[in-house]
């Protein structure tokens, strides 16, 4: 029980009666406050994207970017683990 | 009009994620706690976006009614393919560290080091 | 009629289910659980995912097109349980063989015998089972 | 549609309840098992709350691409936590 | 929702009691194949109430999901096995 | 030693394409059923996985080489962002999609509503859904498979 234990119980114990209060003082579960965006994704997508699927519909056509990153960040962990594994085939 | 336990659950995922990244000390216990995390921040995208009697956001043949929201569902299935990718990667670490130490450990990977 | 038949069905497949995990938190050691958890459940899920085609087969009947495609897919999900639920049995109870798992409460263990005979035996039986 | 609820109700407990296994066994093995159980139900969660795209995300690399790369890190390290 | 449906749910709440006992025997139990075979348990009766579910819903692209699991989830039981068989991949 | 049951081998061998099929149809009605790329490739990807899990990694390794993989991710990732080009060229900006509303392949406008499943829509959709499911299937099997056979070959040589 040293003082790195101890500073780190009372940091746990802080975050959890923080997360406690959150959860609590969250809103009803099951009513989104703010829904106009997707209001208009639902009522548009067949119009503008021409896809019955709306999450397909916001993941390759609305919100294009974060799919581009996506790919960018899978490549990115494809090619680090091909690099830190290769290596040892050779030897 | 679950009186917010979905909530509580993703409370309970990272808590539980949290405490295993801060006292455990395996290091493959300690990814399996970031994927805990991970989870956790999955199933608190979802329930933002959960609307009560609603269906699914899709048109094909639907019994129609109001639909769930849709961008927090892109946005998690995006996530969730990072979170697997990531996982190799550190788990891969995890591998190269146990054939330079020996141990999985991480004050022992501390101690060696200095 | 219909109805009556999906409600016998329904029945059957949930007390199936139930008895089936009921016996994997009763039983004693690793095999006889594999044949509460596996085989039972398996038997209750041909009923249950049955009784959905049913459905499906009635509202197809009665002129609705989703209730085709509803009949379709449960059948596939059907077909897939079929052919990979025993496969995972098998390679569980292999693989608690092969680590070394023992049955309580055996008296005499016919597949310990054979690993542990003599060399040229085990090597045609080994053989044989390829 | 009352007894829905149950199903709102019972599931973030199994998975709560699965994750705490996960974090609380010893050895690794039993401990990805747990882990295995509990992307499970969190995929039958995804379902119940309407999001049968995230379903089979969380289904296709839950059921098995997880546990296949924890299993071979396992069998490439050790499978007993030393603590 | 029809009267008849109601059948449906009630399944389904038999089912989670089911899952409730398989999810004890992979807390209990004592070696790595019984936790297995919780597991492999549990992936029958789950698949089992998604179709249920989906007809539930009465929206066929809900099965999708099922057949999925189907086809998939015995794979990491195969990954398992083949680690307590000993021998690499 | 590195092969499984008869058994096992002879149920991967059944189940494979019918898990592969499986995926293909998830991948390729992306924009009307719940799918997509990122979903089916995840389906393939375990596909492949069973069969490395069934055979063996050196078999897999023999027959599918990891160089090979790494080409095909690129080629999805630079087909991927071809046709968001596609789009800034023909259209108004990048990721516009430009085929909703032609005649040309994918280009229908399904009706307004509840409608049936109609594969001739979506636009750019479902060629975005085929290079992103091409990009994730290799991305995730070059994880698993390089995972594999890097750690067996360390065991067999340690030992």
């Amino acid at each position: 029980m040293n003082q790195r234990t101890i500073a780190a119980s009372v940091f746990f114990i802080i975050v959890a009666i923080f997360f406690i209060l959150a959860a609590w003082s969250m809103r009803p579960f099951g009513a989104p406050d703010q829904s106009a965006m997707d209001d208009y994704i639902i009522q548009n997508t067949q119009e503008e994207a021409g896809a019955n699927n709306g999450v397909t519909s916001v993941v390759f056509d609305y919100r294009g970017f974060d799919t581009l990153g996506e790919a960018t960040i899978l490549f990115t962990a494809v090619a680090g683990v091909i690099m830190i594994l290769r290596r040892e085939k050779h030897e | 009009m679950i009186y917010n336990l979905p909530y509580f659950a993703v409370m309970g995922l990272i808590l539980v994620g949290l405490f295993a990244l801060i006292f455990k000390r395996n290091l493959i216990k300690m990814v399996i706690g970031i994927t805990l995390i991970e989870s956790g921040v999955n199933l608190f995208l979802i329930t933002l976006g959960y609307r009560e009697n609603s269906t699914a956001p899709i048109y094909t043949s639907s019994p129609g009614g109001i639909m769930s929201l849709p961008v927090p569902q892109a946005l998690t299935l995006t996530s969730i393919v990072i979170g697997v990718a990531v996982l190799a990667l550190m788990l891969s670490f995890v591998i190269l560290i146990y054939r330079h130490y020996k141990s999985l450990d991480v004050n022992e990977v501390r101690r060696l080091r200095e | 009629m219909f109805e009556i038949i999906i409600y016998l069905l329904l029945i059957i497949g949930v007390f199936f289910n139930l008895l089936g995990s009921l016996g994997l938190l009763r039983f004693p050691d690793v095999y006889t659980r594999l044949h509460a958890g596996t085989k039972c459940t398996t038997f209750g899920s041909i009923f249950l995912i049955g009784s959905v085609i049913l459905l499906g087969l009635k509202d197809w009947y009665l002129g609705s097109t989703n209730g085709s495609i509803l009949a379709i897919h449960a059948i596939v999900a059907l077909v897939a349980i079929l052919l990979t639920n025993p496969t995972g049995a098998h390679a569980i109870a292999r693989a608690a063989h092969k680590s070394g798992v023992m049955p309580i409460n055996a008296q005499v263990d016919h597949l310990k015998e054979d690993t542990g005979g003599s060399k040229k035996t085990t090597e045609i039986k080994k053989k044989e089972a390829r | 549609m009352d007894l829905v609820e149950i199903i709102h109700i019972i599931l973030p407990i199994l998975i709560v309840a699965s994750a705490v296994v996960s974090i609380y066994l010893k050895d690794l093995l039993a401990a990805v098992i747990a882990l295995a159980a509990m992307s499970l139900l969190l995929s039958l969660e995804f379902y119940i709350l309407q999001a049968p795209d995230v379903a089979i995300a969380e289904a296709g690399v839950g059921a098995c691409l997880t546990t296949a790369i924890f299993v071979i890190a396992i069998r490439a390290t050790k499978r007993k936590e030393d603590a | 929702m029809i009267e008849f449906f109601n059948e449906y749910i009630l399944v389904i709440a038999i089912l989670m009691l089911s899952i409730v006992i398989a999810i004890i025997r992979v807390i209990l139990g004592p070696t790595a194949p019984d936790r297995v075979v919780g597991l492999d348990t549990i992936n029958t009766i789950v698949i089992s109430g998604m179709v249920l579910l989906g007809a539930l819903y009465q929206d066929i692209i809900y099965i999708d999901v099922a057949i999925v699991y189907a086809l998939l989830s015995f794979i990491s039981t195969l990954f398992i096995a083949k680690y307590l068989e000993g021998g690499g991949f | 030693m590195s092969e499984m049951s008869r058994i096992v081998r002879t149920m991967t061998a059944i189940m494979f394409p019918f898990a592969m099929i499986y995926g293909l149809y998830v991948i390729a009605h992306g924009h009307l059923t719940p799918g997509g790329g990122f979903q089916g490739g995840a389906v393939v990807a375990s596909a492949c996985a069973m069969l490395l899990v069934a055979y063996g990694s050196k078999w897999v390794e023999e027959k599918i080489k990891e160089k090979n993989l790494s080409l095909l991710e690129s080629v999805g990732a630079i087909g991927f962002i071809a046709i968001a080009f596609f789009g800034l060229f023909f259209g108004v900006a990048f990721f516009h999609n430009f085929l909703v509303g032609s005649d040309l392949l994918f280009g229908m406008v399904p009706a307004v509503g509840s409608t049936g499943a109609n594969i001739n829509t979506g636009g750019v959709l479902p060629l975005m859904n085929f290079a992103v499911g091409l990009k994730v299937i290799a991305g995730l099997f070059a994880i698993v498979l390089v995972m594999a056979y890097a750690t067996t070959s360390f065991k067999e040589g340690k030992s």
